[in-house]
């Protein structure tokens, strides 16, 4: 099987080369043929082997590619390791990273417009964005692929380049490049906690391969390491909040998410594929891929909580304020990322990989749509600006409204399921902020129905607010657009139903996520779980799904029918909006306290420290102040022979002076 | 009482160069204006047969002739040999120099020869008395060269600068041979020495008599505080004699310090120690910090002179065969240095411009390459950075210093050295850097060209290998 | 106290006394007639120490040739006295503490404590056949014969030194040399003549526009 | 009797004068020339009363060779005068200061 | 083990002599000067290679080793030799030396020969610095190295070159004087000038905490590293591209050469007793330069200044030993840590070289080194634009190249530390990312700034061929250092067990073993 798995992760990598070193040569639709057929490769393989531990012919496959090198008594190498988690998160990226291969074919289509003139760098942009989109598949895959901590940060820095690379792929534009330098840094930051991690199991484990660190954990549950002085911290809690300061990184978690709304300056697709359906799922893949050392720790966990839930609710409350529609989605985003995050909390882990898979699917679905929207209104993002797009888009408009039924958790579609597990989880789970995090995430579906619907209704309802010319020209957009919109709907649908009992309740992360019994809220769920059926009826009496339709009904009231409502809040709640349309200020305090801050720093150690002291006073003050004495000494040189003679017999009577009389 | 003929043997060298003298007196007198070059054909060739001689007649023995005037040992030949080589070095430089002024004379070569000889008596002198005569015929005739210009104001004046400290110098050094004479009985080091071995060193005239004669041989050196006469000197007198004055005496300096503080009085190491000591340190100070002041090449390189001695005196101080090969080994070397240096200056200097400006030096890359490189290297090794010889000098003499415990003294010694790296630097920079003032390239005659090549070779090829002459210099102490 | 003493002690007076003069003497003939004093002086003292050679020498040499030398290029080059005067007291305080510094230095080494008559007595005095010039005579041509020859050097390079320094041809001399007046020509060498253009009468340059005609006037 | 150290006194305070000489005489090179005749005398008076007392003849050649030279010394160094009055038109020992710093 | 070719003698004299010849030729023929300087680097580079092909990992004695009498009077050698640690950095040198003098073919148009013979000689002198196992021969080299380079500077660089090559020669010499002192007392002490004598050399403690002193003030200087890290912006920023790229790559690894060859071995006790200040030197390297780096105006001394804090890093690997001795018996970290350390300053001399030497190519065209000249870059030159984008990202240590190898080991080393350590390391995680990127950005992205930008060609075949070496260098070593590690691991292994054992507890013993 190694081959295989070999196949699926270099199939993207020789296909983005291709594409991205030969891109001039093979023309445009040699480079999408290309990667394409990669990912497509890649795909079809990973479902070949889902389907495998479906059935139950493939086993657990962990074993090294080749030693990466041998220092210090660790054996650093590059393997993988396979089960039935990286089995569902390989199926997951391959499936919508061809989805978004094919879509971009259509969205790229005329990205010559994008670009200046005389750009050279604009020429192949259109290989470029191929390249990078199947280079993205391949880090993707090295990170859930990893059977160690090493190719799990290559992975996750690898998928960070990629991201900013696309983020700013139109690197003519300011913002483009400005949100892209912020994602890097902000993500660094997030590294920079998850880098300090693997040291901490470097050094305690001695052992960077997941199965050895898994399998010596237990042993050091207890251990306490000195952090300053006399403080002792727990080891376990040290090495998973470092881990999960990567994970709050890669998956925006607040106060680390304030590159992902940015990082819409990128082109539609890359927000669908990384933005949203996977890169940024990074986070909730390590965190329940380290579920054995996450188990022994209470802080830790509680920790995660909280930050996801912060996120669910707060994030979701900016998306209600939002204007650009790929922006409402981008924090549509973030709100369940921390619903997953805060299911992570709960040791719920399946529940966050089930809303991760499902959350992949319809929210790739939304982007695409909303990609497609876009493309219709030849790149205008304003929703103000939109409306009554139904009879323009069929399409569109069908598959987006799926994927906003599924997002807010309509029961019965694959929303539904995983979002109600989680909150049914938290609700149920005795870590310490669970009920903080249970209030909120509970208030979030109503949050959550309001902003999709609130954008539903304004883009594809209500009034045409769009100029005469953009609507002279709208049109459903072409196949290759649709199709994959479509062909996302299906899985956004019904993916739920078809796998909740397997992945939540069965044995599908069996021996794969470890869960300490104490905190084993699934299993408590499942003692109540009677099949799909069940679970849906059961979600129809739940406080959920009323607040789901409140936001609904509430979106549909004040955007169709008394849209006066909107602007009378707005001004009504001038405070609360303000701060939302501020993003609670996270931004302008970054720039003014970190970017502000280290650069007064820097200037500061250049001018003062740099130039001034070490330059200044010591370095070029020595050499004045040897100046200054050669100056001086040379004077003792008068040019007048009887101050020689005098200097000479001075000598003398010192000399004798010193010798002779003592 | 009949004369034994063989003992005249050893003399031979000094008996050739005072034939030569003789031979170019004479000669002068007939050779028009137009045919003065030929005393230079006649002086560089009769050097090159006294080298010869010289090594004819050494031998790794020691001979002490003329009742106990005379000596000749290791160490004599090769002072010997190295100040010939030096001298006939300056000879080539000067050539074109001296044409162009009509210096080309006769009485030019038969002072630097008496210097020579001078010198050569120095080296080779067994007593007080020989010391002293040659000191006086090698200064003499230094006087006389450094007003050798007799046009030239400044020179002049360096000259009477120069003659004045100098007589105080030698009047100083009589009082403390005087003393010495009264304390030991004696004028001929070898039985000085075992007066003062018998004496002991804690007696109080000889150390009296000590201070004088150190102060006598910080003079010939040019160390602080006895070093007022260097820089103006060194600025006052033509090029050629600067060359000739600031490279050989100083091998015969040398010669005279050994002479008189180990030989004579090595009993009373522990009391010249301090007294160098004091002198290398202050050297050092002056040396290296105040050339960094000087716009005049010539008087930087005096300023650097000081420095150097401070150096040679590190080595002397230690009182080791290390440190005396070490020394000798320095000044050896800081004489093909400031060979090179001043040569260079020689060399550049056209009729009616001395070049002492260190701004005449600009942009000599631009002009000729290769004399630049090798006026590079002179600086380096000065500056004493591998893999010239310089180095290699002042690395001997920091480990004969630190051999002897006082490793703090070589802290300040390359403390200094550091400082003084930044002027040697800035000739370099001033060759390479910059834009000459005068564009065209540098004519110079093939004598000189070949001589500044063998010159600036050599201090990279002795820094590679030093290997064959310091074993030369630690022979002669073995 | 014997005469010899009293001899030294009046003789040390004296030469000690013209040493004094030397220095602070601000017209130089004067010093050099009071050094002619104290090398006078000093050649008695030497004969009391039985060199009557040297004694000799100091005075012929010394008082004869070299003081000689010293007056006339003082006379020579006519030297300014008034102005040497002016510095004199303000520098004697440090030339006194200096001297006073060296003399305690120097009586603390060569006192009766080292140099006394128990360390060193007094040799016998000579017998009356006894020759100093002889001895002398004895050694330097025997013992001290590579001295000797240095010293011819030295005073070799004094002349030629002294002749290079001060003997020369004034190139601004004029003087006729007979050899090449022989050998002028009749033609080309005495008498050339030099076609001239005539030169045409030149106006002076208007200095201003006023005042040009009247000056042309 | 005079003994040694008288003579060795005398020559001392000779050379102290000479040496006060120099400080004081800073205007005159003549006279600064004949202070060191004076210090010669002075080491020469030492000589010759050290190979009196010690009754040895290499002193009183020291002293003849001290002599000769300094009669070539002195002949040099008024050479040397004459030169330089000749370019400059003054022994004024402060004006000699082009050559300084 | 004795070797039939002389590869050591011939990689150091070589490429000297080759200099000379070059210098000789003169400059009627620019292009046969250059050929013949590429011959001979090339040839050079070749021949290194036997290094490497002839290597015995296993081992940690001395390889190669030539020894023959030098200056007898005073027992230096002639002795040369290779392990583990200087080997990969021998090949480095004589690799860069050929990119070096391909980037500078046409550019140099002032006595090219003369500036192809410095590159050549100090090729030798660098390569001797490295493999001389003699104090004396060792000193020699480091010292000649100056002179070249001082040349370098001062005559091919910028306008203020005069200041910045004078600086850098008093600093470097400054410092190293003190370290011949040293020399010559262990001299005395030992009786012999060969390094390994020294290693043996049992010292007081005293003793040793004034040799590491004088070994300190050489190589800080040399790193350098905090304070006295001045001269290196401005040497950079004056000096011309292959100036730069050689101070970069591989100068300053001598200086973290020294550490591991001298400061080391031969004064364990001090360097355990004074580890605490070179730690405190390294991590202010790291998060001071590091913001100092955030705010320069100027492309290559933000290079210069990125520079010392991945050098910080180099010295932060070496002398966390002591730390992690006293937290734990265990020798893993320590080994992790040394050689983090050399993979950082291999990978350095890849990188920083690509660094400069796109500011070179940029420099070349607009002859301009502010960042607010450029702005677009990549509109204009889409290949170059690429290129450096990638090794910024390798400045910035991107997994998957070379930078990211020695910054995980010395991170995860210096945890094994103390915690803090590790911390202010990985600052550099964002740090170097916010100066390395920002620049990036305000260069190579954003719409085309101006006219001169609008009119820049992309690199020609030849800065494309060195760049991309370089690029594959940095990839290849970067996905598989193992070779790299393997090749040092022994001679690593065998000076940490060295510095385990204090050599004054091994004092009296150890006199008494003496001969």
């Amino acid at each position: 099987m190694e081959n295989v798995y070999l196949t699926i992760v270099l199939a993207p990598l020789l296909g983005s080369i291709i594409a991205g070193f030969f891109g001039g040569r093979i023309g445009r639709a040699g480079a999408h043929w290309v990667t394409i057929l990669g990912v497509g490769l890649s795909c079809l393989l990973s479902l070949y082997v889902v389907v495998g531990f479906v059935r139950g012919t493939l086993r657990v496959f962990d074993g090294p590619v080749y030693t990466w090198m041998v220092s210090g008594g660790i054996q650093f190498e590059i393997g993988f390791l396979v089960d039935k988690l990286t089995a569902l998160m390989m199926a997951v990226v391959t499936f919508v990273s061809l989805m978004v291969h094919i879509y971009t074919i259509g969205y790229m289509a005329d990205d010559e417009h994008n670009w200046p003139k005389e750009s050279l760098a604009g020429k192949n942009g259109y290989q470029r964005f191929f390249s990078y989109i199947s280079l993205f598949t391949f880090s993707m895959l090295m990170l859930v692929m990893s059977n160690n901590f090493l190719q799990l940060f290559f992975g996750w820095e690898a998928v960070g380049l990629v991201s900013y690379l696309l983020i700013g792929f139109w690197s003519v534009r300011e913002s483009a490049i400005f949100a892209n330098l912020k994602a890097f840094l902000v993500n660094r930051v997030g590294d920079f906690g998850f880098i300090l991690g693997i040291a901490a199991v470097a050094m305690y484990f001695q052992s960077l391969d997941y199965r050895e660190v898994f399998a010596a954990a237990p042993q050091l549950a207890n251990v306490q390491i000195p952090i300053w002085g006399d403080t002792h911290w727990s080891l376990m809690t040290v090495i998973c909040v470092l881990l999960f300061i990567g994970a709050m990184g890669k998956s925006a978690q607040v106060p680390l998410h304030v590159w992902l709304p940015d990082s819409m300056e990128g082109p539609t697709p890359i927000s669908a594929l990384i933005h949203a359906a996977t890169m940024v799922t990074a986070g909730i893949f390590m965190v329940a891929r380290m579920s054995p050392l996450y188990e022994l720790s209470e802080t830790a966990l509680s920790f995660v909580m909280i930050i996801g839930a912060t996120t669910a609710f707060f994030m979701g409350l900016i998306g209600l304020v939002q204007n650009d529609i790929k922006r409402v989605v981008a924090y549509s985003t973030l709100s369940q990322l921390g619903y997953m995050i805060t299911a992570l909390g709960a040791s719920a882990y399946a529940a966050g990989i089930f809303h991760l898979m499902t959350h992949a699917f319809f929210k790739a679905l939304l982007f695409l749509a909303a990609g497609s929207v876009i493309i219709a209104m030849h790149h205008d993002q304003d929703i103000r600006n939109m409306g009554g797009l139904r009879k323009y888009l069929p399409i569109t408009w069908i598959t987006f409204l799926l994927g906003s039924l599924a997002l807010i958790g309509f029961p019965g579609f694959s929303g539904f399921f995983s979002k109600d597990a989680i909150i049914e989880a938290v609700h149920l789970s005795q870590v310490s902020g669970a009920g903080y995090a249970s209030v909120l995430l509970t208030l979030g579906v109503f949050i959550t129905a309001l902003y999709s619907f609130r954008l539903y209704f304004l883009v594809f309802h209500g009034r045409e607010r769009m100029d005469e010319h953009t609507r002279h020209h709208l049109h459903e957009t072409p196949a290759v657009v649709w199709v994959p919109l479509a062909l996302l709907a299906v899985p956004s649908v019904v993916i739920g139903w078809l796998t909740v009992e397997a992945v939540l309740f069965g044995d599908w992360f069996k021996d794969v996520i470890m869960v300490a019994p104490h905190h084993d809220v699934l299993a408590q769920m499942g003692a109540g779980y009677h099949g799909q059926v069940g679970f849906v009826l059961h979600g129809l009496m739940a406080p959920p799904f009323w607040l789901a339709m409140g936001g609904l009904a509430l979106a549909w009231y004040i955007y169709m029918m008394k849209p006066v409502i909107a602007g009378y809040l707005m001004v009504r709640f001038g405070v609360l909006y303000r701060i939302l349309d501020g993003k609670y200020g996270f931004d302008q305090l970054n720039m003014a306290l970190f970017a502000g801050g280290s650069r007064g720093l820097g200037k500061l150690f250049w001018k003062t420290g740099d130039q001034k002291i070490i330059d200044g006073t010591l370095i070029n003050g020595s050499a004045h102040g040897v100046g200054w004495i050669a100056e001086r000494l040379r004077c003792i040189q008068t040019g007048y022979l009887y101050h020689y003679a005098i200097a000479m017999i001075l000598g003398l009577v010192v000399l004798l002076t010193v010798f002779v009389t003592f | 009482m009949t004369f034994d003929y063989a003992q005249l043997v050893p003399l031979v060298p000094e008996i050739a160069v005072l034939a030569l003298a003789s031979i170019l007196l004479l000669v002068d007198l007939w050779l028009k204006d137009d045919d003065k070059g030929k005393n230079h054909l006649i002086a560089v060739f009769g050097l090159v047969v006294v080298i010869g001689l010289t090594g004819l007649v050494g031998s790794e023995h020691r001979e002490i002739v003329l009742n106990g005037s005379y000596i000749r040992d290791p160490m004599s030949d090769v002072l010997k040999i190295a100040i010939l080589v030096i001298s006939l070095l300056s000879f080539v430089y000067s050539r074109d120099y001296l044409r162009d002024r009509g210096m080309l004379v006769g009485e030019f070569y038969v002072l630097t020869l008496c210097a020579v000889l001078g010198m050569m008596v120095m080296v080779s002198a067994n007593s007080f008395l020989t010391l002293y005569l040659g000191l006086e015929l090698l200064a003499l005739s230094l006087y006389a060269l450094v007003a050798f210009d007799r046009d030239s104001p400044s020179g002049a004046e360096a000259a009477m600068k120069y003659f004045v400290l100098g007589a105080l110098g030698s009047g100083l050094l009589l009082y403390g041979i005087s003393m010495l004479y009264g304390a030991s009985g004696s004028l001929e080091l070898g039985p000085v020495a075992r007066a003062v071995a018998w004496q002991g060193a804690d007696n109080q005239v000889l150390v009296f008599g000590l201070v004088f004669v150190v102060i006598g041989i910080g003079f010939k050196f040019g160390a602080v505080p006895f070093h007022m006469w260097v820089p103006d000197t060194y600025q006052g007198a033509p090029n050629p004699v600067v060359l000739f004055l600031g490279s050989a005496p100083k091998i015969a300096a040398f010669a005279l310090a050994f002479r008189l503080l180990v030989d004579g009085l090595g009993q009373l190491h522990g009391d010249w120690q301090g007294m160098l000591v004091i002198l290398a340190v202050i050297s050092l100070a002056v040396g290296n910090i105040v050339a960094i002041a000087q716009t005049n090449i010539k008087r930087m390189l005096a300023y650097s002179t000081i420095s150097h001695v401070g150096f040679i005196f590190l080595g002397l101080l230690a009182g080791t065969v290390e440190g005396f090969a070490a020394a000798m080994f320095y000044a050896i070397v800081y004489a093909l240095m400031a060979a090179g240096g001043f040569g260079l200056l020689v060399m550049m200097s056209r009729q009616g411009h001395e070049v002492e400006r260190l701004d005449d030096l600009k942009g000599l890359n631009e002009r000729d390459s290769w004399q630049a490189a090798m006026m590079a290297l002179v600086m380096f090794s000065m500056a004493g950075v591998p893999p010239t010889v310089g180095f290699m000098a002042k690395l001997l003499v920091l480990d004969a210093v630190i051999s002897i415990g006082f490793w703090w003294l070589a802290l300040i010694a390359v403390f200094f050295s550091v400082i003084g790296a930044f002027y040697y630097l800035r000739v370099v920079k001033i060759i390479y850097f910059d834009q000459p003032e005068i564009a065209g390239p540098l004519v110079v005659g093939t004598g000189a060209r070949f001589a500044l090549s063998f010159n600036g070779l050599a201090i990279l090829f002795l820094g590679i290998f030093p290997a064959s002459l310091l074993a030369y210099c630690q022979a002669a102490f073995a | 106290m014997g005469f010899e003493k009293f001899l030294f002690y009046v003789l040390a007076a004296t030469l000690i006394a013209a040493a004094g003069m030397v220095v602070t003497r601000r017209n130089p003939v004067h010093a050099v007639l009071f050094l002619v004093v104290a090398f006078v002086t000093s050649a008695m003292l030497w004969m009391l120490l039985e060199a009557e050679f040297l004694a000799i020498s100091l005075v012929l040499v010394y008082v004869g040739a070299v003081l000689v030398l010293f007056l006339f290029v003082i006379m020579m080059l006519d030297v300014d006295i008034a102005t040497l005067k002016a510095q004199f007291i303000r520098h004697l305080p440090l030339a006194l503490v200096v001297g006073v510094i060296m003399l305690v230095e120097i009586f603390l080494v060569v006192g009766p404590g080292n140099f006394g008559g128990e360390s060193f007595p007094n040799p016998a005095p000579q017998g009356p056949d006894y020759s100093n010039t002889r001895e002398l005579g004895l050694v330097l041509y025997s013992a001290y014969l590579y001295p000797f020859e240095i010293a011819a050097v030295i005073l070799l390079v004094a002349i030629v030194a002294a002749i290079r320094l001060t003997l020369r041809h004034r190139p601004d001399t004029k003087y006729l040399d007979p050899s090449k007046q022989v050998f002028v020509r009749k033609g080309p060498d005495r008498v050339r003549l030099i076609r001239l253009q005539p030169e045409p009468r030149r106006v002076t340059p208007k200095a201003n526009p006023a005042s040009g005609p009247e000056n042309e006037e | 009797m005079i003994e040694l150290s008288d003579y060795l006194m005398l020559s001392g305070i000779l050379f102290a004068i000479s040496i006060a000489g120099i400080f004081i005489n800073r205007k005159n090179l003549i006279v600064l020339l004949m202070c060191i005749e004076l210090m010669l005398l002075a080491v020469n008076t030492n000589f010759i009363a050290f190979s009196h007392f010690l009754g040895d003849m290499a002193g009183q050649v020291f002293v003849f060779f001290i002599l000769t030279v300094a009669a070539a010394e002195a002949a040099i160094g008024l050479a040397i005068l004459v030169v330089l009055f000749r370019s400059r038109r003054t022994i004024d020992v402060e004006d000699l200061d082009a050559l300084k710093g | 083990m004795q070797f039939a070719l002389p590869v050591l003698t011939l990689c150091i004299w070589l490429p000297i002599v080759g200099g000379l010849a070059v210098l000789t030729s003169g400059d009627k023929s620019p292009d046969v000067s250059r050929w013949a300087a590429l011959g001979f680097s090339v040839l050079t580079f070749l021949i290194s290679l036997l290094l490497w092909t002839g290597f015995d990992p296993a081992s940690a004695e001395m390889q190669f080793v030539e020894i023959a009498p030098w200056i007898p009077s005073f027992n230096a050698w002639y002795h040369l030799g290779v392990d583990g640690i200087s080997m990969p950095l021998i090949i480095l040198t004589t690799f860069i030396t050929i990119l070096v003098i391909i980037a500078g073919w046409e550019v140099i148009h002032y006595k090219p020969s003369q500036y192809l013979a410095a590159f050549l000689i100090m090729e030798g002198v660098m390569v001797g610095v490295f493999s001389a196992l003699d104090a004396v021969l060792f000193y020699v080299f480091w010292e000649a190295m100056l002179i070249p380079m001082f040349i370098i500077i001062g005559v091919w660089g910028g306008p203020n070159r005069v200041y910045a090559t004078i600086k850098f020669f008093l600093y470097t010499f400054f410092g190293s004087v003190f370290m011949l002192v040293a020399l010559i007392y262990m001299y005395f002490k030992s009786g012999s000038y060969s390094i390994l004598d020294f290693q043996q050399l049992p010292l007081s403690l005293t003793e040793q905490v004034w040799i590491f002193l004088a070994f300190l003030a050489a190589f800080a200087v040399k790193v350098p590293m905090w304070p006295v890290h001045t001269w290196l912006p401005d040497a950079h920023v004056e000096a011309p591209t292959g100036g730069s790229v050689i101070l970069a790559a591989i100068m300053l690894k001598i200086g973290g050469y020294g550490f591991l060859r001298f400061s080391l071995p031969i004064t364990p006790d001090a360097s355990a007793t004074l580890d605490w200040l070179v730690i405190a030197m390294s991590l202010i390297a790291v998060v001071y330069i590091g913001f100092v780096a955030l705010v320069q105006q100027d492309m290559k001394k933000l290079i210069a200044y990125s520079s010392i804090a991945h050098m910080g890093f180099v010295t932060l690997g070496f002398f966390i030993a002591f730390t992690i001795f006293n937290r734990s018996e265990a020798e893993g970290g320590v080994v992790l840590g040394m050689a983090g350390g050399m993979v950082q300053m291999v990978s350095h001399g890849f990188i920083s070289a690509a660094m400069f030497l796109c500011v070179g190519v940029l420099y070349d065209r607009l002859h301009s080194r502010e960042i607010s000249t450029y702005g677009g870059v990549i509109h204009r030159m889409p290949v170059f634009g690429a290129l450096m984008v990638f090794f910024a990202m390798a400045n910035a240590g991107l997994p998957g190249t070379s930078g990211f190898v020695g910054e995980f080991m010395v991170i995860l080393a210096s945890f094994q530390a103390d915690f803090w350590y590790a911390f202010l390391a990985a600052t550099t995680l964002i740090l170097g990312a916010a100066y390395t990127l920002w620049m990036v950005k305000r260069v190579v992205y954003g719409p085309v700034t101006s006219d001169k930008v609008a009119g820049l060609r992309d690199a020609n075949g030849r800065e494309i061929l060195v760049l991309g070496t370089l690029a594959i260098a940095v990839l290849a070593l970067g996905v598989w250092p193992d070779p790299l590690v393997n090749v040092m691991d022994a001679s690593i292994q065998n000076l940490v067990q060295h510095i385990g054992v204090s050599k004054i507890a091994a004092g009296p013993a150890a006199v008494a073993a003496l001969p």
